[in-house]
């Protein structure tokens, strides 16, 4: 029920807004929205955390220890992106770089972009699993283009093209998973649902999977953002308004990236091989080396972090892809972490550019001095990104890269290689951002200061202390992925 | 009408969705892209159409409804409208040496041919021959979104391939679950309404829909 | 019998004190005599250290503290080392105060204060005294701790006292080890005591002098000190040589007529090896200050063969 | 109360001011002095509680339920984390007291919180590392102290020159701590297969025996990591550019103890948890060893900024711990644990050695660049009439760390020697042939060491003053800065002449990691003596030597004194050289220049002079400017290159994203293509 709720919630919000539009306070009904929808989220915790896994509306949706938290970070950062979009937004109104209309469109695809990724979080079936998607990058690929420079619609068009074909390839892959499983489960919706397929996986007809899931893989992946179908990526995140960079890198590659690891469970239960988890590991470093290396000649600052997202799914995607209880733990810490900094930092990136007017690194100057919150936020967070301890980021790292030293020595010089790269690279860039003297053109600004602590909070909260509900999740869904 | 004569009809249908998808590989003037795309959604809704009659899982019926009347009349209609406005109906685009696409097309048909062999032994379906069909569709069009660089043929091809996906859906497997098919349906209409808007906005600040143009965003050099 | 050692270690010190400027005496006297220069006798020594003493102190205006606690610091330092080799006995209670590196290390000491001193003033001078003397220290210390290692792993042990008795009681046979690391001490021991062809003690040609340039704004009583402490140095070397490579005659515990002998063998070795040194200051010329490179090279050099011969020959 | 109670109490003492700091920061001076009496008061608990803890051999453990459910805070006091505790306890307690001093001579604009704030953290990470007890909080405590003395370095941040040193240490401090993850996980995987979590605790890593090969790679990967920190060399560049452009008393934390912690780790791993390994393991860290000492006193004798030059003289001295430490490896190997243990406590004596008087020098250091706000020794000179104090404080760390007798560097690099000296006794012909070598190579540092401090002191404290702005406004500094440097002094002073009351105190350590005992022979008579192996072998009484001095000295005066012993004051003879000005005086360039001369081939060395042509006499020149750059090869040897490949990778890389679609469409059809074909 709460399930239900939970998604109507978004919807309805989206519905709303589309009609409100540009009212004085439609910023604010956007935080409303985000946080009932985070609150009915965290009930919907409370029920599995009690309950353990059910389903809902006749099986059509379910949640389990794996989909729930990432339900719950979803609705929680885009509650505090929609905090941050307030301020950010009413300044970008203020420059004159959106209109009325444009205000009234980004409200309403944000709801909407938030729905989708609920339902897909949350959906039981496959085929659905691959329309949420769908309807996540349509959403947001107006967004992405929303001032209407040349840039930025380019972006938006590579990434409505990329996108566009990735997710049909990942089609075709649910296809032919309907196609195996039908023969098991006979014809209807219920060859789609998870919860059926994942018991019989190990009956599924291997060379039919086998095929599924490179599609699935490259359709998917697409959206992850691995090397070599990130192209997107870059672009995308760092053209649009900078809310919808922190949810695209916060949430949406999460949501990819799980609907690619349950893709995984049943390819692995069918095959019996460690295919899938091969394939996932190869993608993971070659996304982790050329993203890291990409980090270093970059001049604008929020394409330099875009990449670093795609290093740290690449992380992600490689610890799921080695396995094993520790390695999986951190990965799925990993996720969680990840998108908490990615957004962070996000927010602060988005206040600094609005001080100097710019993306451009090399003209954003002496931040701490500037404005304490935002400069001393960011360099944390960058730290936390970094993973440098005592940040949560850190954790997953350690848990990741020891279990790789036991599982596949011969790969942990290259992670090396990439975590040496990438930190040096970011910081040779965040150092002189946040330190120095603060420069001429640096305007003051009224800074959204909630959001950011609060995430750095957690990020440091995670690194110090992981509670034990969520650990018990991870374990479980450990279990599950095995 | 005995299955057998429908499973001919039905190879027969994708034998001509793959000629149109080869139509659409070397097809230079977009008026004529355009016709041969409605085509090949005129025989994925007849092809469908017919698995659902013999097969009698009727909401194929319902998904071949969707299939004509989106792919054969509104898509097709609204590109037209598109092209119309944006009077770029006499364009004629140059194309990467035809014969070298063609040979590539072939190599993916045989390859497609190969990959699916062993799965098509696993299905008793009637249909089931016609999946390396399906698979070659999807492979042509997004050689073909490879091949071109105009915005209009791109999306045509991405809609090429999209028909691919509907043709292994119901030749595969007697037709998505009904949600999926709705969903997908669904999610088609809405891309057709963005690269829409994408048309106006491509061509307003680039005053021209060739996305070659639309190459600032690189690293370095 | 802790008397007796006390008295024997009362008498060497006393021996250093008032032997050494008769050394310097000596050697000076044969270096006139080689020369054919003529000379003041070897009691010269004596005579000029009373006359220092007896004058007063003229000091720079900004002389620091350091300047003027040099002298007593060097001086001391010197007569403490005198009381740890072994001139005349093996039975020194003093001596397990510092085996043979400490004692290298003492005389690290004295060249430090000496080099302070001589930057403390702030003449051009004093600089370039210092830091030649340092130069050269660094050069000639490996070279001479090279040497005594060898000496010390044929004698299993780096106590004087200890090698002393062992070299002594072990019979006299000819260690090709033992011949490099004497070579290579000799060659240090000149640069230590500062004599030809590494420092030339008697001039006073600003360019060519080193230990001389540090000390050159002393006087008085403090010069006294500091041209005594430098003649014990250089009795002390010698007799640090003769302990360690021909220790033959040096007493053992609780035996004092050998003792008596060992006074005279002592002096004995002293007077030759005094000649051994003016043959080689007549024989050389002062060698240019980078040239020290391959003189103190090839002295460390000399002292590896020394070790190397012993690890592969013995 | 038990040791592990105090070491608690001084860890929550430490981090006290972290929190009230900001709350009073409006009264400056009162916020000084509040949270560094508080951070004294913590050092000298964690100096008790280690110091109990190596007297009495308690164990002590304790988990924190934090961190990971499954893998909580371990914590542990043993031995070997109380002797580091005692170290950096000590020092940390002589900075803070000296720091109310420092810290008030900040300008106004400095903030006082962001400095006691990442102070006081930066102690208590380092206090956590030695009592970590298991590989996840040892790291974070690692990365707690790295992180935290980085901002301290960056803590003038408008200056380029510091954002750069900063810059380079955290990475090259990042990449080492990542190396020693991978060797923890290496450890981790061979001691519990990732069956849980358990495997990380250092409990288990300490019950593990290792397969000879996977031990290796633990020990590189972790050796690696410690050597970038510790800043051996060739991984030591970022050590003379952190150093000196963080506050004065900062450097002396980091050059006196934060190095010592990777000393610690590298102790721990090798004898405490791997315990078993070829002797080759030592002959790594003894050839490390012995081309840090040389190379980094001579990198040292070129320098003149006072606080570089002190920093490239950490290198120096953290090549001769390896030294011990790598003779004791060689010697464990060898089955030989006697004298396994004379190396061992020569390395750690000398660790808290120079963690006291290398602190002792920053902190002298610190006082000048207080006073005459100079760094560069050219600016210096005749400091020791304005500041007599500071002058003394710095001679006895000169003399200390230039292991002359009687103060207490002698001692360790003494033991170190006769340890050296010992290689006779291993069964190798070959490794008892070098590694005397090794002890002339060890001469040869002492005596450039001596050199370099005749240099350092001279230099900056005699002769006359070369600096330009007047000598009058220099002021001796107050007294809680000499009173900091008073403590470190008396305490280099008695670990000079009282060796063996140390060593017996220490021999535990010993004991427990290598199984051998010194005590025994080092102190066989009496406290006056020490005796390492026996007394016919070799024997040194600090003691004596300072009274024998004393007693002469006084004697010597007293005579000379007897009747009225009159001085005249004249100016400078000069052999008669007049117009002497302070411009003619030896600097610090020319000081070194003969042992430029020698060693010349090991540096980079740019001279060069330009000379304006005469204009009023054909003589003489209107002006001749002399410059001199030294540099450090290791930098164009291994830095430069590996980041031009790096940029070089990341140009062709970059070359993927190239802006055409077409290409990206091109790109996930191959990938398709690909997978299909080896995979469909």
């Amino acid at each position: 029920m709460t399930l239900l709720v939970l998604l109507g919630i978004s919807l309805s919000f989206a519905v709303v807004l589309a009609f409100l539009g540009d009212w004085k306070y439609a910023p604010e009904v956007n935080i409303t929205g985000s946080a009932a929808a985070c609150a009915t989220s965290i009930l919907l915790a409370l029920q599995v955390y009690l309950h353990g896994p059910f389903t809902a509306g006749s099986n059509f949706f379910f949640v389990d220890a794996f989909n729930v938290y990432l339900t719950v970070l979803t609705a929680f950062v885009s509650m505090t992106t929609a905090i941050f979009s307030r301020r950010y937004m009413r300044v970008e109104r203020e420059h004159g770089r959106v209109g009325h209309w444009r205000m009234r469109f980004y409200h309403a695809m944000y709801q909407l972009f938030i729905f989708a990724m609920l339902l897909a979080l949350l959906t039981n079936n496959f085929g659905v699993l691959w329309i949420s998607m769908e309807l996540a990058t349509l959403s947001t690929v107006l967004l992405v283009s929303l001032y209407r420079t040349p840039n930025a619609i380019e972006a938006a068009w590579k990434y409505f093209i990329l996108c566009g074909v990735g997710i049909a390839q990942a089609l075709f892959g649910t296809v032919l998973l309907y196609f195996a499983a039908e023969r098991l489960l006979g014809v209807g919706g219920e060859a789609l649902l998870w919860t059926n397929l994942s018991h019989i996986s190990g009956q599924l007809e291997p060379t039919v999977l086998r095929l599924a899931f490179v599609f699935l893989m490259v359709g998917y992946g697409t959206k992850v953002g691995l090397v070599p179908l990130h192209n997107w990526l870059p672009d995308a995140h760092s053209e649009g308004p900078t809310p919808i960079s922190a949810v695209l890198s916060g949430l949406l590659l999460n949501v990819a990236l799980y609907a690619l690891v349950r893709c995984k469970v049943l390819v692995d239960g069918s095959t019996g091989s460690h295919l899938a988890g091969r394939m996932l590991i190869g993608f993971g470093l070659l996304s982790i080396i050329v993203a890291s290396f990409s980090l270093l000649r970059q001049k604008d600052i929020k394409r330099m972090f875009s990449y670093s997202s795609i290093e740290n799914m690449g992380i992600a995607t490689f610890a799921f892809g080695i396995g094993g209880p520790v390695a999986t733990f951190g990965a799925l810490l990993h996720m969680l972490v990840h998108s908490l900094t990615k957004s962070a930092i996000f927010f602060t990136v988005g206040h600094a550019s609005q001080m100097h007017g710019t993306q451009e690194m090399e003209r954003i100057r002496g931040l701490i001095k500037g404005s304490p919150v935002v400069g001393w936020a960011f360099i944390l967070g960058t730290m936390a990104l970094v993973g440098m301890p005592p940040f949560g980021l850190f954790a997953s790292e350690f848990l990741i890269l020891t279990a790789t030293i036991k599982e596949a020595p011969f790969l942990a010089p290259i992670i090396l290689l990439g975590l040496a790269v990438s930190f040096a690279a970011i910081f040779r860039r965040v150092q002189p951002m946040v330190t120095g003297v603060v420069p001429p053109w640096q305007k003051p600004l009224k800074a959204a200061h909630l959001p950011v602590i609060l995430h750095m909070a957690l990020v440091l909260l995670l690194g110090l202390y992981l509670p034990r509900f969520l650990s018990d999740w991870f374990h479980t869904t450990v279990e599950l992925l095995k | 009408m005995p299955v057998s004569f429908a499973a001919q009809i039905n190879s027969v249908m994708a034998a001509l969705i793959l000629l149109t998808a080869f139509g659409l590989l070397i097809q230079r003037r977009i008026l004529g892209l355009l016709h041969l795309f409605a085509w090949q959604g005129l025989f994925l809704g007849i092809s469908t159409a017919i698995v659902g009659y013999v097969t009698g899982v009727h909401h194929l019926f319902v998904s071949s409804i969707l299939t004509l009347t989106l792919k054969v009349v509104l898509l097709p209609w609204i590109l037209y409208a598109l092209i119309r406005k944006l009077n770029i109906r006499k364009e004629i685009e140059t194309l990467v040496n035809i014969p070298a696409t063609m040979l590539i097309g072939i190599a993916l048909v045989i390859f497609s041919y190969h990959l699916t062999a062993p799965i098509t032994q696993l299905s008793s379906l009637v249909t089931r021959s016609t999946l390396a069909v399906a698979l070659a569709t999807v492979m042509l069009g997004l050689l073909m979104m490879v091949t071109r660089h105009h915005a209009v043929t791109q999306i045509i091809g991405f809609l090429a391939l999209e028909n691919g996906l509907f043709f292994a859906a119901t030749s595969a497997t007697y037709g998505m679950p009904m949600v999926v098919e709705l969903g997908v349906a669904l999610d088609l209409l809405i891309a057709a309404f963005i690269f829409g808007i994408f048309f106006f906005h491509i061509n307003t600040t680039f005053d021209s829909l060739d996305v070659e143009q639309m190459a600032k965003l690189k690293e370095g050099d | 019998m802790i008397a007796y050692s006390l008295l024997i270690e009362a008498v060497q010190v006393l021996i250093l004190l008032f032997a050494a400027p008769l050394f310097a005496g000596w050697v000076k006297t044969v270096k006139c005599r080689m020369q054919g220069r003529t000379y003041a006798g070897v009691f010269q020594p004596y005579r000029d250290i009373a006359r220092l003493f007896s004058k007063e102190v003229i000091l720079a205006e900004n002389a620091s503290w350091i300047f003027r606690i040099t002298p007593y610091i060097v001086f001391g330092v010197t007569v403490i080392i005198g009381g740890i080799i072994p001139l005349i006995s093996t039975d020194l209670p003093f001596a397990a105060t510092a085996d043979v590196i400490a004692l290298v290390m003492l005389f690290a000491i004295i060249r430090f204060f000496t080099a302070l001193a001589g930057m403390d003033i702030g003449t051009a001078f004093g600089g370039m005294g210092s830091s030649r003397e340092m130069t050269i220290a660094s050069l000639a210390e490996p070279a001479m701790l090279m040497a005594i290692f060898t000496v010390s792993l044929a004698g299993k042990s780096t106590s004087l006292t200890h090698m002393v008795q062992v070299m002594a009681q072990g019979e006299l046979l000819l260690r090709p080890s033992l011949a490099f690391a004497l070579l290579a001490f000799i060659m240090v021991h000149l640069t230590e005591t500062g004599r030809v062809p590494v420092d030339n003690p008697s001039t006073h040609l600003e360019l060519t002098m080193i230990h001389e340039a540090m000390i050159l704004e002393y006087s008085g009583r403090h010069l006294a000190l500091m041209e005594w402490a430098s003649m014990m140095k250089l009795f002390i070397f010698s007799a640090l040589g003769i302990a360690l490579f021909c220790p033959w005659g040096i007493a053992p515990a609780e035996d004092f007529p050998g003792m008596l002998v060992a006074i005279v063998l002592l002096a004995a070795k002293l007077a030759v090896l005094g000649v051994i040194l003016v043959l080689i200051e007549t024989g050389l010329a002062k060698m240019r200050l980078f040239r020290l490179t391959e003189y103190l090279g090839s002295a460390f050099l000399l002292a590896t063969l020394g070790m190397l011969s012993f690890f592969i020959l013995e | 109360m038990t040791p592990f109670d105090i070491a608690m109490a001084s860890l929550f003492l430490m981090l006290s001011p972290v929190i009230l700091v900001p709350c009073c920061a409006r009264y400056r001076s009162f916020a000084i002095h509040l949270s560094f009496s508080l951070t004294a008061a913590a050092s000298l608990a964690a100096v008790i509680a280690g110091a109990l803890a190596v007297q009495y051999g308690t164990i002590t453990s304790a988990v924190v339920e934090m961190g990971l459910p499954d893998l909580p805070f371990h914590l542990r006091l043993d031995p070997l984390a109380g002797f580091f505790l005692c170290v950096i306890g000590l020092l940390s307690f002589f900075v803070s007291l000296y720091s109310i001093g420092y810290v008030k001579g900040f300008p106004a604009g400095r903030s006082v919180v962001r400095f006691v704030v990442f102070f006081a953290l930066f102690i208590t990470g380092m206090l956590l590392v030695v009592l970590a007890d298991d590989a996840f909080f040892f790291l974070i405590a690692w990365e707690l102290m790295a992180a935290s003395s980085y901002f301290l370095v960056m803590f003038e941040d408008e200056k380029a020159e510091n954002r750069r040193s900063a810059y380079l240490y955290l990475v090259i401090a990042h990449v080492g701590a990542i190396a020693i993850l991978l060797s923890f996980g290496v450890m981790a995987g061979l001691a519990n297969g990732f069956a849980s979590f358990q495997g990380y605790t250092f409990a288990a890593m300490r019950a593990t025996a290792y397969p000879v090969g996977w031990a290796t790679a633990a020990f590189l990967l972790s050796f690696f990591g410690f050597a970038a920190k510790a800043g051996v060399i060739p991984l030591h560049v970022w050590l003379p550019e952190a150093h000196p452009v963080a506050p004065s008393n900062v450097s002396a934390l980091m050059s006196g103890v934060m190095l010592k912690t990777s000393i610690y780790g590298i102790v721990r791993i090798t004898f405490d948890f791997l315990k078993v390994f070829p002797w080759w393991w030592g002959g790594i860290v003894l050839v490390l060893g012995l081309v840090s000492a040389v190379l980094g006193v001579l990198y040292a004798l070129m320098q003149h900024d006072l606080k570089r030059l002190l920093a490239y003289h950490s290198v120096e001295n953290i090549g001769i711990i390896l030294i011990g430490l790598g003779l004791a490896m060689i010697f464990t190997s060898f089955q030989l644990p006697a004298l396994a243990a004379l190396a061992l406590i020569a390395a750690l004596y000398h660790t808290l050695n120079h963690a006291m008087f290398k602190g002792l020098l920053f902190m002298g250091a610190g006082a000048v660049l207080h006073a005459t706000h100079e760094r560069n020794m050219e600016e210096m000179g005749g400091l020791i009439h304005r500041m007599p104090w500071t002058a003394v404080f710095f001679l006895v760390g000169c003399i200390s760390i230039a292991a002359l007798p009687p103060f207490n560097g002698f001692v360790s690099e003494w033991l170190t020697f006769q340890a050296l000296l010992l290689s006779p006794a291993l069964h190798r012909p070959i490794l008892s042939l070098l590694i005397p070598l090794g002890a002339a190579l060890l001469a040869l540092t002492g005596a450039l060491a001596a050199a370099c401090f005749v240099k350092a002191f001279g230099v900056t404290f005699l002769g006359h003053w070369r600096g330009h702005h007047p000598i009058q406004k220099v002021q001796e500094v107050d007294a809680t800065m000499r009173g900091g440097m008073l403590l470190a002094a008396a305490v280099c002073f008695f670990l000079g002449i009282l060796p063996t009351h140390v060593i017996t105190w220490m021999d535990i350590l010993a004991e427990r990691l290598v199984g051998g005992k010194l005590a025994a022979s080092a102190g066989a008579y009496g406290w006056l003596w020490l005796t390492p192996i026996a007394r016919e072998r070799a024997s040194y009484s600090g003691f004596n030597v300072f009274l024998g001095i004393a007693v002469v000295v006084v004697v010597a005066w007293l005579l000379l004194h007897a009747r009225k012993a009159d001085i005249r004051r004249v100016p400078i003879w000069d052999c008669g050289f007049e117009k002497l000005t302070p411009r003619m005086q030896y600097t610090a360039t020319s000081f070194a220049m003969p042992i430029r001369r020698i060693f010349g081939f090991l540096f980079r060395i740019r001279e060069e002079t330009d000379v304006v042509p005469p204009v009023r006499h054909p003589a003489y020149p209107e002006r001749l400017r002399y410059r001199l750059r030294v540099r450090d090869r290791f930098w164009y040897w291994l830095y430069q290159p590996v980041g031009e490949a790096a940029f070089f990778t990341a140009r062709k890389i970059g070359n993927l994203q190239q802006g055409r679609i077409q290409v990206y469409l091109i790109y996930s059809f191959v990938t398709i293509i690909v997978l299909l074909v080896f995979l469909g």
